[in-house]
């Protein structure tokens, strides 16, 4: 359960509004069902009112939508930034991909989203959501006794190893400034790299052959924002649209998250949007993993205008050879 | 081998003649392997041209059937088969499939009429077939009148075949026009749409119109100004297609599809439909 | 096992400045090393983006070597620097998604190393022939 | 009609292998469900619908059309069609059994597409009736009764017995496999069955989601509406929605050269992507709204217009479980259709 409330957010997106601070908010708008919540540019106080929600299911990372909206709205946009998008935010100004001036960004407190696919898992045919001290309180369209779900069993991944509490940016801070946390976020990456060559070969064939090139990865990340995509440009020669062969699916996803390293903020959204549940943020953070250990700590956006590992040097970094065998020959 | 037919799968063609029109365009004849004409079309229909590893892409066909012999394509050089065609010498082996979409109704609308056929560019490939299938019968069509304009005097296509022949035949009647002045051009400049204004055409002919989209839509706009019905009004149309047989839905506008349902259109059935081509 | 003798097909990206030039020095002194290296020139050793190294597998490679000047030697002062870190990344990806360390490798050669280049390649050759063909990064259309 | 146990159900599966490849959802392990093939030790899932449509068995994601030999100027085309082996679907849900209905009206029209043909003629699909539906469904809004699945074989699965009922030739003949399991049975507790699913259908959250005010004839009205800004502003343009949809069928066909020849091949395609109708001079539909409008358009306007008024939407919910936003075809119904 959240502890600012709609009422608070919705509030203050209204005075902002009415007193031209801002011409448009960017904000969640209500679904059909309680839980799928849109991304949605709000203009009048009177659409806020009707639509604007803040709850458990508010996952979508806003961040992207400020390279792809700022250009073409008039005015300044309110953008609500959870701790985690507050770093997406911080990195793509890093890369002047969006007009820090256009924007008006209230930074939120969070106390984790739920993941709809582990709600779902637990409980068929929701028919309403309500919120409670205990958990969430769910009905369902089989007139089934209500069932009280704790929020931790279903929260999703990026939110079980949340990294930080704390904004990185805002303009304006609504709720308690969080602490950034020693999260568990490497384990399993930690796990995997225990595991011999052949399980974890096993492991992501498994994991990539589900992949069906929907892009919703990509499209999502606020890291990816290049104007046409090497896999969308015939003139690349690796223009693909299908994982025809399994050489395909692993090279989408070995350039797809190289060419975030260094500049993914481990925000989760690849992970989340992926319509067959592939773990792709084993894949980033792999790399964050890696860059940390290799070249020193580093968390992409955590203060604006940051140089990234992977586009800097020092004259003492290991060789390629002594990174790959630090943990002995096969670990 | 599979007995069923399959519309995907192409024949073999070979480029018998390679010519140069302008400095971007080039006319091919292509026939197959054993010199025949790959299959027969109607004027206004395309054919999926392909070179296997760069990629098949739509063109329509320039010669008129009644050419027994070959098939001709003007292609001009924007992408990237085209300018792989533009490479190809005599004797390259292409694949070819079609033909492709309707025609233009030459046997019964245009049939009895004068006929206006107005082309900018690249317009006139569609168009010659037409041009050359009227030209054939000449009897069964009125008094033939073409507008062409180009860039410059470079820049049009077929120019020895207009003057030679469609300025010299009977009946009909040839404009030529560019778009800047240029040495040794006495001819008109000025771009198309306004050079149709001037000859100021009477309405009792069928217009058919082919150009980049901008010379399309003032050419519109001046022959309604001339008192044209739109039912008058033909025009052949180009979107982004891949199977040519209206299943993979690139081309798809409304509730038609370009390459089965046109490429040929009326401009009134333009007006059903979204605009979105 | 082997019943046919395997011979493993290697691409080498050397770097225009150094490596290109020790390979052709090593050519120069008759020192020996596989023919089944192809060397792939480049301007500089990080001019190799992480799709050539995944295209050259595609395409039929079973190892994959990098070759550039030394460290402080780069012909554009600092590419082979940038060169180490993406590489190193690249290739500890690779070897997380369960493809063989082994396989792939970068070594700084310089022009007056003839010796060394045909030593590492000899050695890489060698590594790359004991695991055998490339299975886990291979495109099934590009085999024959 | 006939029945079977539940608890011979595996001997079922195995007779049908013997003479076919059989098909069936199986849970997956992040709790999803997933047509795999049978094979000893397979466990039929109990899941709602698998997250991929069944599309894939007649329309596959990537298929090899033709290979080219390129010698010179020489180019020689090799047919590698070959005629699909009989195989069996098994657990299909009325509302995707409905989109191979919607898909044949694309591919089996004239110029009819072999690929699929051949899939189609092969492909023996056994539906089976639903008595949970979730709170996506909306089949309903689609004139589809899920508990009277169509496909060559029909059945209901009660907490004990599974029923069956064929409804092709096809399907008698499969039937005839597993004869000697099954035995005759009245239509008592599956009429049950339906009476107490249609109660649950009749109060689910979609319920209401009319197609009034889509189908042919709306274009105009429809395509100038002024909601489709609104309505598109966030849509990411990815391809989920298309790519977990049962009845979208638009592909590309594209080049793949190996180094010793080139594929030809085709693969799903998707109307969301920038690049669909990106020509060398442009590109007819330049913003992601007017890609978004096309896809609900061509699902509610297009193609009724040119198949009887059959809507291309089943109402089987995936896009509206897996959209990475939350946008989808209820969402614009209930917007552009008026109803609040």
């Amino acid at each position: 359960m959240q502890k600012i409330t709609r009422e608070q957010l919705l509030d203050r997106a209204v005075a902002l509004l009415s007193d031209g601070t801002v011409n448009s908010v960017l904000g969640w708008q209500k679904g059909e069902f309680d839980y799928d919540v849109t991304p949605h540019i709000f203009k009048s106080a009177d659409e806020l009112k009707e639509g604007f929600v803040w709850n458990d299911f508010c996952y979508a990372n806003f961040s992207k939508y400020l390279v792809l909206k700022t250009d073409r709205i008039e005015g300044k946009l309110l953008v609500f930034l959870k701790p985690c998008d507050t770093y997406s935010f911080n990195q793509l100004l890093t890369e002047h991909r969006f007009d820090r001036e256009k924007v008006y960004a209230i930074g939120v407190g969070c106390e984790g989203m739920v993941d709809v696919n582990k709600l779902k898992a637990a409980v068929d045919g929701i028919s309403s959501i309500e919120a409670t001290e205990e958990g969430l309180k769910v009905t369902t369209i089989y007139d089934d006794e209500p069932t009280v779900v704790a929020i931790e069993n279903v929260l999703l991944e990026r939110c079980v190893n949340c990294k930080s509490k704390k904004h990185v940016a805002y303009d304006e801070l609504m709720g308690e400034e969080g602490e950034i946390i020693d999260s568990a976020r490497f384990d399993e990456v930690a796990a995997l790299e225990a595991m011999t060559a052949d399980e974890r070969f096993a492991f992501w064939q498994n994991e990539l052959s589900k992949c069906i090139r929907c892009n919703a990865c990509r499209d999502a990340c606020p890291a990816c924002t290049c104007e046409n995509c090497v896999f969308n440009n015939p003139n690349s020669g690796v223009e693909t649209k299908a994982p025809v062969t399994s050489f395909e699916e692993q090279m989408f996803h070995i350039i797809r998250a190289y060419h975030v390293a260094g500049r993914c903020t481990d925000c989760g959204e690849c992970s989340r949007v992926c319509p067959q549940n592939i773990p792709l943020h084993l894949l980033n953070r792999k790399f964050i993993k890696d860059i940390n250990e290799c070249y020193g700590d580093y968390q992409a956006g955590e203060e604006v205008g940051m140089r990234a590992p992977l586009v800097d040097y020092t004259l003492e970094d290991l060789e390629p050879g002594e990174v790959l065998n630090r943990r002995g020959e096969d670990a | 081998m599979n007995m069923r037919e399959e519309t995907l799968i192409p024949k073999v063609g070979v480029i018998t003649d390679v010519r140069i029109d302008t400095p971007d365009i080039k006319t091919f004849r292509v026939v197959t392997p054993d010199g025949k004409k790959a299959f027969d079309h109607r004027p206004g229909q395309c054919a999926m041209l392909s070179i296997p590893g760069v990629g098949e892409a739509m063109f329509s066909i320039t010669s008129s059937p009644t050419n027994e012999e070959y098939m001709e394509f003007s292609i001009k050089k924007c992408g990237c088969v085209t300018e792989w065609l533009h490479q190809a010498e005599v004797g390259q082996q292409l694949t070819i499939r079609g033909p492709y979409g309707n025609p233009f109704p030459v046997d019964d609308v245009f049939a009895g009429n004068n006929m206006l056929f107005i082309a900018g560019g690249v317009g006139l490939a569609p168009l010659r077939s037409v041009i050359n299938y009227c030209r054939h019968y000449r009897d069964r069509y009125g008094k033939i009148d073409i507008v062409y304009g180009s860039r410059s005097k470079d820049d049009l296509l077929d120019y020895k075949e207009i003057i030679d022949e469609w300025a010299t035949d009977a009946g009909v009647n040839v404009h030529l026009t560019i778009d800047n002045p240029q040495d040794g051009w006495d001819g008109h400049v000025g771009f198309v749409p306004n050079y149709v204004k001037e000859l100021g055409f009477d309405t009792d002919k069928i217009a058919v119109l082919c150009g980049p989209p901008i010379m399309i839509k003032f050419t519109l706009e001046g022959l309604r100004a001339l008192g044209f019905e739109k039912t008058q009004v033909y025009t052949t149309l180009e979107l982004r297609m891949k199977c040519g047989v209206g299943k993979c839905g690139r081309c798809n506008v409304g509730a038609k599809y370009v390459c089965k349902d046109g490429p040929v259109f009326r401009f009134d059935e333009l007006d059903e439909l979204p605009d979105e081509y | 096992m082997q019943v046919k003798e395997y011979k493993p097909l290697i691409v080498a990206f050397c770097c225009n400045w150094c490596s290109y030039a020790g390979a052709d020095l090593a050519g120069n002194n008759r020192l020996n090393y596989p023919a089944d290296v192809k060397i792939i020139r480049v301007p500089c050793s990080c001019r190799v983006n992480p799709m050539f190294i995944l295209r050259a597998f595609q395409r039929g490679a079973d190892g994959v070597i990098l070759c550039g000047c030394h460290p402080g030697d780069c012909h554009y002062t600092s590419g082979n620097y940038y060169t180490r870190r993406r590489m190193a990344m690249l290739f500890s990806m690779l070897d997380y998604l369960g493809i063989e360390r082994e396989r792939t490798r970068v070594e700084w050669v310089s022009a007056a190393e003839g010796a060394k280049f045909a030593a590492t390649m000899n050695e890489f050759v060698e590594a790359v022939s004991a695991l055998g063909e490339n299975k886990r990064l291979e495109d099934l259309r590009c085999k024959r | 009609m006939r029945k079977c146990s539940l608890e011979k159900i595996n001997l079922v599966f195995a007779e049908i292998a013997k003479a076919y490849t059989l098909y069936l959802p199986t849970d997956q392990n992040d709790s999803s469900a997933k047509f795999t093939k049978w094979e000893e030790g397979s466990v039929w899932s109990n899941a709602l619908n698998t997250v991929r449509s069944p599309k894939d068995f007649f329309f596959p994601q990537a298929e090899d059309l033709m290979e080219f030999k390129v010698e010179g100027k020489n180019i020689d085309i090799t047919d590698i069609r070959q005629e699909s082996e009989d195989f069996v679907i098994f657990g299909v849900r009325a509302c995707d059994v409905k989109s191979f209905e919607i898909l044949d009206r694309v591919f089996l029209v004239d110029p009819v597409d072999s690929f699929y043909a051949s899939r189609r003629e092969h492909g023996i699909i056994v539906s089976l009736a639903c008595t949970k539906p979730s709170e996506t469904c909306f089949c309903t809004t689609f004139g589809i009764d899920c508990t009277e699945p169509a496909g060559d074989v029909s059945i209901w699965k009660t907490e004990t017995e599974l029923y069956w009922q064929a409804n092709t030739e096809k399907g008698e003949k499969l039937l005839s496999y597993v004869d000697s399991l099954t035995e005759d049975a009245n239509t008592k507790a599956v009429d049950e069955q339906k009476e107490k699913t249609s109660v649950v259908m009749k109060k689910l959250p979609l319920a209401n989601l009319t197609t009034d005010g889509f189908g042919a004839g709306k274009t105009m009205e429809l395509f100038n509406n002024e909601a489709w800004d609104e309505l598109s502003q966030t849509c990411l343009g990815c391809g989920t929605c298309t790519f977990v949809c049962p009845t979208c069928q638009c592909y590309d066909i594209k080049d793949f050269d190996t180094g010793n020849g080139v594929i030809r091949y085709r693969c799903w395609d998707s109307c969301m992507y920038s690049e669909f109708t990106k020509m060398a001079h442009g590109n007819n539909r330049l913003t992601q709204k007017e890609r978004f409008r096309q896809r609900f358009m061509h699902k509610l306007v297009y193609y009724p217009e040119n198949n009887d008024g059959l809507y291309s939407c089943v109402g089987c919910g995936r896009c509206l479980a897996k959209c990475p936003i939350s946008m989808n075809i209820a969402k614009v119904m209930k917007k552009i259709g008026g109803e609040k």
